[in-house]
């Protein structure tokens, strides 16, 4: 790295770079702030912070500099991305502030924070920078490990806990619990049984489907359409195909076919009746009514 | 070292976490086993209080029986706890008035007959109702019983503060049969109004504790201990300025006089006495308000000799207004039971008076009044409170001709009723005497206005007594029942001890006299000597 | 150049994270705005170490980021399963802890 | 034979704790064992005072000390009797006037449900006059000062049905209870000055100083107005007198025993026994003949305006304490007479009340002389028993109340200067007011037309005689108040047998005795000679005449009820009412408005916390701003 930077002087180099970096920094946050979506703005802290460890390597952190590269950038950030997919890319903020004069007075606030933070550290005696180049004599990662390993070992372990509580705290918060124990098929049958309203296996959809089969509900002995083999969204939104009419033509046809075929009279074969009929006589209750709900309670 | 304090403060304590650990539900039975066991555990702790009396020597040394167990060491707080007189008429007077409460009310915590409870016997609380009210009520002994006991500063206020959480739950969660859609309301406000009043006393003194033990450890009495602490002071080797002891003094007392209750602090207690059961809220007036005359007697005294001196004026002055303003607010009052609260408020009056009029006969007046008293309301108020649950309304005006269905139970009313105008022959003459007397030798003028009082009581007694149970038999008290057996149990030990302490208070005289005798002398105070005493008399024969 | 304007920086940085903290509503901007508030306090702390001559300010920044690291887990754990509730990641839509 | 003297106290108590506590099965035979106790004090009674006859005089004082009561370093009182002449005649009226009542309400009471109690409240009441007059120290009696009054609480409001007698028991109660306060801070004054309230140090007795002595005139005329005020309580003086006639309420036996015999006549026994305070209290003695001259007319002009039968006797008993306190205010010129003549009031009082209570009795309880009239003809024994009680005291020569009376108006004399001439002529002023209303009551009673009517129920009367078990005490009680003067004044045996408690002096009268004693008869005369002009000729309108307005305030008790109720009552309760006020919106409103203020503010305050957590992170912000500014502004500074 830069040997000027070990000391407490800055080369023109350093200089330099550290405008350029400063200008992508400040560029990054203030982007992160006023993007609308918010991939936009994760991708501009991911750049902010990319040339925040440049500025870190540049000051003689260079161990620091990589871990943000790989901590922050890597890690961190594809798991605000990861969130986001989650969440839903697409997600704007809508613009419209619904505080009132929270935006105002955030901007105040900032702006004072600044000036005064500003103002605070210009007010400091910061003239005299030591340089790390004693510190980092056998080298930035042996000169932290000495620390990290002596003087902050208790730090370092706590530490340590600390991140295996939050996986498992994250993992905790993630994970959908079950209020109750789902019934098992012993309960449903049995609770069917008691409910006495459907107590054979529900109807079937597409028996008579050819295409597209959901939305074609099975039929009832009588040949009305038996509604609740389809499912409720569909039935909601009166998207059943009902093909009972057809059907029943074409069963009318097929026992007129099989009369003809055995020379049957015509007096013997079965009344077709028109729908409207059958479905007045077809009464099975569909899903529980009602009334049955009261009634068992 | 004995255990007996220990196991007389245990006993209770434990009784409560078994009656709150047992079964719940709603049958009769398991509630009997609940009520039955809190009873046996309250008699258990009546023996072990007997036998405390038994072992304190009147004669012997001011504390008795103590024990001590290191608690807090770093600021030298122990668990100490000693007998001296006072201490142990009050123990024995909360070890009787238990077990008197519990029978009485045995059916107010069963959710259809008191008020409070939800409609629906089955939900969670209701379930838990009967064992809640009769565990908090033994809890409230414990504490108490430790407060009377504690001869460490710290340790009773930790349990004179403590005792506001049962109480507070006795009295907002458990009403009597009169208590209409307003009453739980009516009740939630007593009870906050309780915890309020209470609790800032608490803090106040909890101020004054911290800044005696700060000014303690400056002189290089790094403790909370009672005995080494008015020792100290009495020998001159812990001295506290006189303005800091003013301060100190003013803490300790505003606490107590909240607790007491003192004019012009008192307006917790109508409520509170009101709203509650009868049984809480005998426990509140005749047990835990006690405590804080007793504190009175015990630490403000003890500890701050010369300012209790300067103050007892402007105390007696409020104790007088007490006096008279709350029997005159019995006077005008249409509730039976806030009526008793205001007599309360009246008694308050005469065992502050008695206190700090600083002669013997004011301060063991005081102690006999203070469990005279308690004897005699506990008396008038569980038969008020058998009155309205029968009729179920707490208004005066309800009532009328009641001795006419109800003899025995109006006949307990008037006993209960002349012993609380303090009729000559019942305990409460004894005692409201004495602080007449010991008032009125040093303060005569402020002794007889007090003996206003006097005629004051008569009136709301007899008042209270003549519109609720003479004349006509009003159609609403018609078919009443007369008391039954447990009521008969309730009343008649009170009534029987009403009766023994105005004719034979001697046994209790002796222990409390060498108390007193020992605070007085804490105080550097002298009973005023007759200016022509009788002794002196040529031919004048010496009794 | 002086190495204070390193500080600078970081006091501007922490100034827009702050300031985002409280116009954004986004709570994974939210979040991100705090991130950058770490990173500002982190490049501060790197300065303070070159201007002291120890490691120190290294180490604690080291600790920053491993701390930022576990509340990102949480955090983003939170809101995961908020949205999963509300359907939204607003935080404004989560008020409930008002009287 | 000195243990009997507890027993005397302890067999009505015991029969009184019996019949309380004995319930129901003692219903039947419950009255008979009243009657039983109250006739074995009466025995026991006799039987001291046959020993004590048998003593020499300066020995018939016996002390029993029973047990410490209040033991509280100086202050010690004990459970002690002293039974010497003064007591032993108090305890002899005492259980012989009482067993004789209980004699006569075992009749009187026969059909009331609630009998055993009567009987219970009337042995309690044996039991606390007992303790009253035995006690040997002030404490004492004042326990039993309270505990007659706890019995004539019980006993006027027996029938507590009724609105009136509940009232008329608490009023009693009450203007007592002032009384009561007079005699505690009486002992708190004794305590306070000679650190006893016991008789024998204090008092003194025969041949002894008390301590009394040593004390200034100042505090003895304290003490000794006080008990005065307790006395006046007791015994109906004005200026609480107003109860008595209320206190009519009560059955007729207890109006006998109790408002006439003996517990109102408990201020006299007070006043005489406190002799040694008064005598060296001047002032404190004025005061107490003051009172009681002011009843003595007081009582007598509300007596001559009652139709109410008991109410007319309240009044003329209210009259004749006043001559009783009267004379015990002369000092020892009257101690001894005040004492003769409540006992002789207590025979023939008892006797007129037990008489009104058998006309009563034979009239369905109608109390209205104006519906009497004629019934010598119907109840002779009555007439006869009533009459002879009329007799004595109106003063008639040769009875009782001539004796007792005379030798009264005779002292009121011996006071000597103008004060004397004008107790005199108050005195005999009295007793022509007691023979004028004394022969109302007679001939409205028993003379005259009969005019009764039928109740509202429309029963007509059937005046009957009483049942023996009521005729006999009757006629005892007749004969005391024939013979029982005429003994006491034979040889003077009560003046001596009282002289050695009492003392006595002789005043020096400007009238000779038989002056005195012709006045007096000739004073009685008139008074019967007016009442008979008015009532005896003329045919006595039922419906009461208006009347002047003497007569309609004296029918209103003087207007005491109306003064008592607009000085005191009203007042009273409106300060209560005041107060109530004031406590409920002053003291609590005072509370309860700096809790609301406080509510108040904290639910303004609470809208900060509307639950966005940016509006919160704004405020820590702020906060952090404005740390960060003052921590420069002040290493700036």
């Amino acid at each position: 790295m830069n040997a000027l930077a070990l000391t407490g002087a800055t080369s023109t180099g350093e200089a330099v770079q550290f405008w350029i970096l400063a200008v992508i920094a400040v560029g990054g946050a203030l982007g992160m702030l006023l993007m609308r979506k918010a991939v936009h703005s994760a991708l501009c802290l991911a750049a902010t912070m990319i040339a925040l460890a440049v500025c870190y390597m540049a000051q003689g952190a260079v161990f620091l500099g990589v871990v943000q590269v790989v901590v922050y950038t890597g890690a961190i950030m594809m798991l605000f991305l990861f969130v986001m997919m989650l969440v839903g890319v697409t997600s704007e903020d809508s613009l419209k502030e619904q505080l009132k004069g929270q935006r105002f007075a955030a901007v105040f606030c900032g702006l004072g924070f600044g000036v005064l933070l500003i103002a605070g550290i210009a007010n400091a005696k910061l003239d005299h920078f030591t340089g790390l180049a004693d510190a980092n004599a056998e080298g930035n990662v042996q000169g932290l490990a000495r620390l990290i390993f002596t003087k902050y070992v208790w730090a370092f372990e706590v530490t340590g806990a600390l991140l295996i509580t939050a996986a498992i705290g994250a993992m905790v918060l993630t994970h959908r619990e079950h209020v109750k124990a789902p019934s098992t098929q012993r309960e449903l049958a049995a609770q069917r049984v008691k409910d006495n309203i459907q107590v054979p296996p529900m109807p079937a959809p597409g028996v008579y489907a050819r295409h597209n089969a959901v939305d074609v509900p099975g039929l009832l002995p009588d040949g009305s359409i038996a509604e609740d083999s389809v499912m409720a969204t569909l039935r909601e939104r009166g998207q059943i195909r009902d093909v009972s009419q057809e059907m029943l033509q074409r069963m009318a046809e097929l026992e007129e076919t099989t009369a003809d075929w055995l020379g049957r009279p015509s007096s013997a074969r079965p009344p077709v009746a028109p729908p409207e009929q059958r479905r007045a006589l077809q009464k099975v209750p569909t899903a529980k009514s009602p009334s049955a709900e009261e009634g068992s309670e | 070292m004995s255990y007996l304090l220990t196991a007389t403060c245990a006993v209770p304590a434990a009784g409560a976490v078994l009656t709150a650990a047992l079964p719940a539900g709603t049958d009769d039975g398991r509630r009997r086993v609940t009520k039955i066991v809190a009873l046996a555990v309250s008699l258990a702790t009546l023996a072990l209080a007997a036998l405390v009396a038994v072992r304190f020597e009147p004669g012997g040394a001011r504390y008795q029986l103590t024990e001590s167990y290191s608690w807090i060491r770093s600021f030298g707080i122990t668990f100490s706890l000693g007998a001296d007189g006072i201490g142990t008429v009050l123990v024995l007077l909360t070890a009787v008035l238990v077990p008197v409460v519990l029978l009485a009310s045995w059916h107010d915590a069963d959710p259809e007959r008191g008020a409070g409870g939800t409609a629906d016997p089955a939900t969670f609380e209701n379930r838990r109702r009967t064992q809640a009210f009769f565990a908090l009520i033994l809890a409230v002994e414990a504490m108490v019983l430790v407060s009377f006991l504690a001869t460490d500063v710290f340790v009773f206020y930790v349990f004179f503060e403590a005792m506001l959480i049962p109480m507070y739950f006795l009295i907002g969660g458990f009403g009597d049969r009169a208590g209409g859609p307003e009453s739980a309301r009516q009740r939630s406000y007593a009870a906050v109004k309780f915890l309020l009043y209470n609790l800032l006393g608490g803090l106040v003194m909890l101020a004054a504790v911290i800044g005696l033990y700060v000014i303690a450890q400056d002189q290089g009495f790094a403790t909370f201990d009672l005995p080494t602490l008015t020792g100290a002071v009495a020998d001159g080797k812990l001295v506290v300025n006189p303005t800091a002891e003013k301060a100190l003094f003013l803490g300790f007392f505003f606490a107590f006089a909240v607790k007491a209750p003192l004019w012009p602090l008192h307006t917790w207690l109508p409520n509170a006495m009101g709203e509650s059961t009868a049984g809480t809220a005998v426990l509140i007036t005749a047990v835990v308000d006690k405590v804080g005359t007793f504190a009175m007697l015990r630490f403000c005294l003890g500890l701050f000799p010369d300012a209790s001196k300067t103050f007892a004026p402007a105390i007696l002055v409020l104790s007088l207004i007490g006096i008279m303003y709350g029997a005159l607010l019995a006077v005008g009052q249409k509730d039976i039971k806030r009526l008793i609260a205001y007599a309360s408020i009246s008694h308050f009056g005469f065992i502050i008076m008695g206190i700090f009029a600083m002669t013997s006969q004011g301060q063991s007046g005081a102690t006999l009044y203070m469990v005279n008293h308690g004897i005699s309301t506990a008396a008038l108020m569980l038969v008020a409170g058998f009155l309205i649950s029968r009729r179920g309304s707490r208004l005066i005006a309800d009532y009328g001709g009641v001795q006419k269905v109800a003899p025995v139970l109006a006949g307990s009313f008037l006993i209960g009723g002349l012993a609380t105008l303090s009729l000559p022959g019942l305990a409460p003459f004894v005692s409201e005497f004495l602080v007449l007397v010991g008032t009125f030798t040093r303060y005569p003028v402020i002794g007889i206005i007090a003996t206003f009082g006097i005629v004051l009581a008569a009136l709301y007694v007899l008042v209270l007594y003549q519109r609720t149970m003479t004349g006509p038999v009003k159609d609403s008290v018609r078919g009443m029942h007369d008391l039954k057996v447990r009521e008969l149990a309730v009343v008649a030990p009170l009534v029987a001890l009403t009766i023994l302490l105005g004719v034979y208070p001697k046994p209790l005289t002796d222990i409390v006299n060498p108390a007193v005798d020992a605070t007085l002398s804490q105080v550097h105070e002298t009973d005023p000597a007759p200016a022509h005493p009788v002794a002196a008399t040529p031919g004048g024969e010496q009794k | 150049m002086n190495p204070v304007n390193y500080l600078y920086l970081a006091g501007l940085l922490f100034t827009i994270g702050a300031s985002g903290v409280l116009i954004r509503r986004n709570a994974i901007v939210l979040f991100m705005c705090v991130e950058l508030m770490l990173n500002a306090s982190n490049l501060a702390l790197v300065t303070f170490s070159r201007l002291h001559g120890n490691l120190d300010g290294q180490i604690i920044a080291f600790f920053t980021m491993v701390v930022a690291a576990a509340e990102v887990v949480v955090g983003l754990a939170i809101i995961v399963s908020i949205f999963r509730t509300r359907h939204s990641a607003s935080v404004d839509d989560s008020n409930l802890m008002k009287l | 034979m000195n243990s009997l003297i507890p027993l005397l106290v302890a067999a009505p108590l015991a029969g009184a704790a019996l019949l309380l506590l004995g319930g129901r099965r003692l219903d039947r035979f419950g009255h008979w064992l009243a009657t039983a106790f109250a006739a074995l004090s009466f025995a026991f009674g006799l039987a001291l005072l046959a020993s004590m006859l048998g003593r020499e005089t300066a020995e018939r004082q016996v002390d029993v000390n029973l047990f410490s009561w209040i033991p509280v370093n100086g202050f010690q009182a004990d459970v002690g009797f002293q039974l010497d002449q003064l007591s032993i005649t108090f305890v002899l009226l005492i259980t012989g006037v009482g067993t004789l009542i209980h004699l006569y309400s075992v009749g009187y009471m026969a059909h009331d449900e609630r009998r055993r109690r009567f009987f219970a409240y009337l042995n309690l009441f044996l039991a606390a006059m007992l303790l009253l007059v035995l006690a040997d120290n002030y404490l004492l009696l004042y326990v039993g000062w309270e505990g007659v009054g706890l019995a004539s609480y019980l006993l006027i409001g027996f029938w507590q049905h009724k609105p009136s007698a509940a009232t008329a028991a608490k009023k009693a109660f009450l203007v007592n209870r002032v009384g009561d306060m007079g005699l505690s801070i009486a002992i708190m004054l004794m305590f306070a000055e000679f650190g006893s309230f016991a008789f024998g140090p204090l008092l003194g007795s025969e041949g002894t100083a008390g301590a009394v002595g040593q004390a200034s005139e100042g505090k003895l005329t304290a003490i000794g107005l006080m008990l005065l005020l307790a006395a006046c309580g007791k015994s109906a003086q004005v200026p609480l007198q107003s109860w008595l006639g209320d206190a009519m309420e009560g059955p007729t036996p207890v109006s006998a025993l109790i408002h006439a015999a003996t517990m109102v006549t408990a201020g006299v026994y007070l006043i005489t026994r406190s002799a040694s305070i008064f005598n060296l209290a001047p002032d404190a003695q004025t005061t107490v003949v003051v009172v009681g001259a002011v009843t003595l007319i007081f009582g007598a002009i509300v007596g001559c305006a009652k139709d109410d039968i008991k109410k007319a006797l309240a009044g003329s008993t209210m009259s004749q304490i006043g001559y009783m306190i009267l004379a015990a205010g002369l000092g020892p010129i009257g101690y001894v007479y005040a004492i003769m003549h409540l006992v002789t009031h207590g025979f023939f009082k008892a006797g007129l009340f037990l008489g009104a209570g058998s006309v009563m009795h034979g009239m369905n309880d109608e109390v209205n002389m104006r519906h009497y009239g004629g019934l010598r003809k119907y109840m002779p024994v009555t007439f006869v028993t009533f009459g002879l009680g009329y007799l004595a005291i109106i003063g008639f020569p040769g009875l009782s109340g001539f004796f007792s009376k005379d030798k009264i108006i005779e002292a009121a004399f011996a006071k000597g200067g103008t004060e004397g001439w004008i107790l005199g002529g108050v005195t005999l002023l009295g007793a022509a007011i007691t023979a004028f209303y004394m022969t109302r009551v007679m001939l409205l009673t028993f003379f005259g037309e009969k005019r009764w009517q039928p109740d509202a129920e429309g029963h007509e009367p059937h005046p009957h005689e009483s049942p023996s078990t009521m005729k006999i005490p009757m006629i005892v009680l007749a004969f005391g108040s024939v013979f029982a003067g005429g003994l006491f004044t034979l040889n003077s045996s009560f003046l001596h047998w009282l002289e050695p408690v009492t003392g006595h002096a002789e005043g020096d009268s400007p009238l000779s005795p038989l002056t005195v004693t012709l006045i007096t008869t000739l004073c009685m005369v008139a008074g019967v000679a007016v009442s008979y002009l008015m009532y005896g000729r003329s045919p006595v309108p039922v419906v009461p005449p208006v009347g002047s307005a003497l007569t309609r305030a004296a029918r209103r008790d003087l207007l005491q009820d109306d003064f008592n109720h607009a000085v005191l009552v009203r007042p009273g309760s409106a300060l209560a009412a005041a107060l109530v006020y004031f406590d409920s919106r002053g003291l609590d409103g005072f509370v309860n408005g700096l809790a609301a203020t406080i509510g108040g503010v904290s639910s303004r305050l609470r809208r900060i916390q509307n639950g966005y957590v940016r509006s919160y992170a704004l405020s820590m912000f702020g906060g952090t701003l404005v740390l960060v500014a003052t921590t420069l502004l002040m290493r700036s500074v």
